[in-house]
């Protein structure tokens, strides 16, 4: 059982950090993968120049921590990997990144899905969308909620 | 009186910077009393301060308004969390 | 909407795959994937040696393919990926990669999830597990008809 | 009467080799015919294309045992499929 944890500034490359996950592992059969991308256009349809995520540090990382300290708790899962940008994200290059393996792939799955609502709602950011006339602060969606909201009542005695 | 480093993230910190040095009245003092002293003196940040979505943290952790504080200890000012 | 499908006798590599599967996406924002391993057991607990996947050239690209089309008429995806070995495997090689995109993640966990299900019942492959004092040829399991059978009530009217 | 090839895949290409000629004796045959009159023609693969388990296939698709084949088309014997 291995959780790893990384805020990434610069960079973040989903291939060479699934190969990494992959050369790490022992002996399980499955993994899953979540690669977020910035996608170039907000939700109501500007373009997007970019996406800066401004961290608290410390308090970012414990929250992705205790994300992840929750899933190996509910699921059968070896290992978790995740691997968050903070800075400024250009349209098209990788937000997130996380990886979970299993000795089976159900609980892969559900691990990586669970991982990514949670992030979602409770991980330590502040995100601002810059457009080419300006840029705002966005705040979590009611969409958000709901999909966290989805694992509150299953597997509630793991 | 303690001189105080004070954090801000998110929108908070491109309005007042990313912290400000500000004088501890008292203390201990609650997070409540802190924000109407830290008003007092620093007017451009007093509406993030009275803003109740705005929340404290206390070295790393989001405290509520009961919460005492000491100068020393790193408080920061943050607006709601937009997620990863 | 893009559906890719590779048998690959040789060497099947998860991150190039991935990097690759990235880099010709349209502006989605979320990617699953899914790698399989070979596990170094049987279900048994013997050591294996090899995995040999013997395949009927056109009949198996074609399970392949229906399974693939099935996902992208079930599930909101706009790219799916399915790179699937063929011939010997050796023990923590890939013997499968999947990935799916789509605007929103979980489409994209959905039907990843779902295609490895049918994979693993309906793929026109005849696997031998070899052993340092033998081999057999193995059947499909019990919980691989199961784990298909997730799929069969819902999304009925997509 | 007409040579024709017949595959085999999995546990029966490792048994029988990957393809055999036979003859066709007549056509068009059902599968279950075809099976009868294999059988007496290569008495090694007997077994194979009695086990009810064992399906044909024409042109690479499965067929039942009524299916109607003819000299010319891929004809293939596989034992059941193990999946990916």
């Amino acid at each position: 059982m291995a959780i790893t944890i990384r805020l990434e500034p610069e960079n973040l490359q989903p291939d060479a950090e699934l190969r990494a996950f992959i050369t790490s592992l022992n002996g399980d059969g499955a993994v899953v993968s979540f690669t977020g991308l910035m996608r170039p256009t907000s939700k109501e349809g500007e373009a997007l120049t970019g996406l800066f995520l401004d961290h608290y540090p410390g308090m970012t990382e414990r929250s992705i921590s205790d994300i992840a300290t929750d899933a190996a708790a509910k699921f059968a899962v070896e290992d978790i990997l995740i691997i968050h940008r903070c800075g400024l994200v250009l349209p098209g290059a990788a937000i997130v990144f996380v990886a979970t393996s299993s000795p089976h792939r159900r609980a892969a799955f559900e691990a990586a899905d669970y991982l990514m609502d949670r992030l979602k709602s409770d991980a330590g950011f502040w995100k601002r969308e810059d457009t080419a006339t300006g840029s705002h602060w966005i705040e979590p969606t009611a969409q958000d909620a709901k999909d966290k909201e989805r694992w509150s009542n299953i597997h509630a005695g793991n | 009186m303690a001189q105080q480093k004070i954090y801000f993230f998110g929108r908070l910190a491109e309005q007042l910077g990313r912290s400000r040095e500000v004088e501890m009245v008292e203390e201990p003092i609650t997070i409540r009393d802190l924000r109407v002293a830290l008003a007092a003196q620093a007017v451009d940040f007093a509406d993030a301060l009275v803003d109740p979505r705005v929340r404290a943290c206390v070295d790393g952790v989001i405290v509520t308004d009961d919460a005492l504080v000491r100068a020393g200890q790193e408080i920061a000012f943050i607006p709601p969390l937009s997620g990863g």
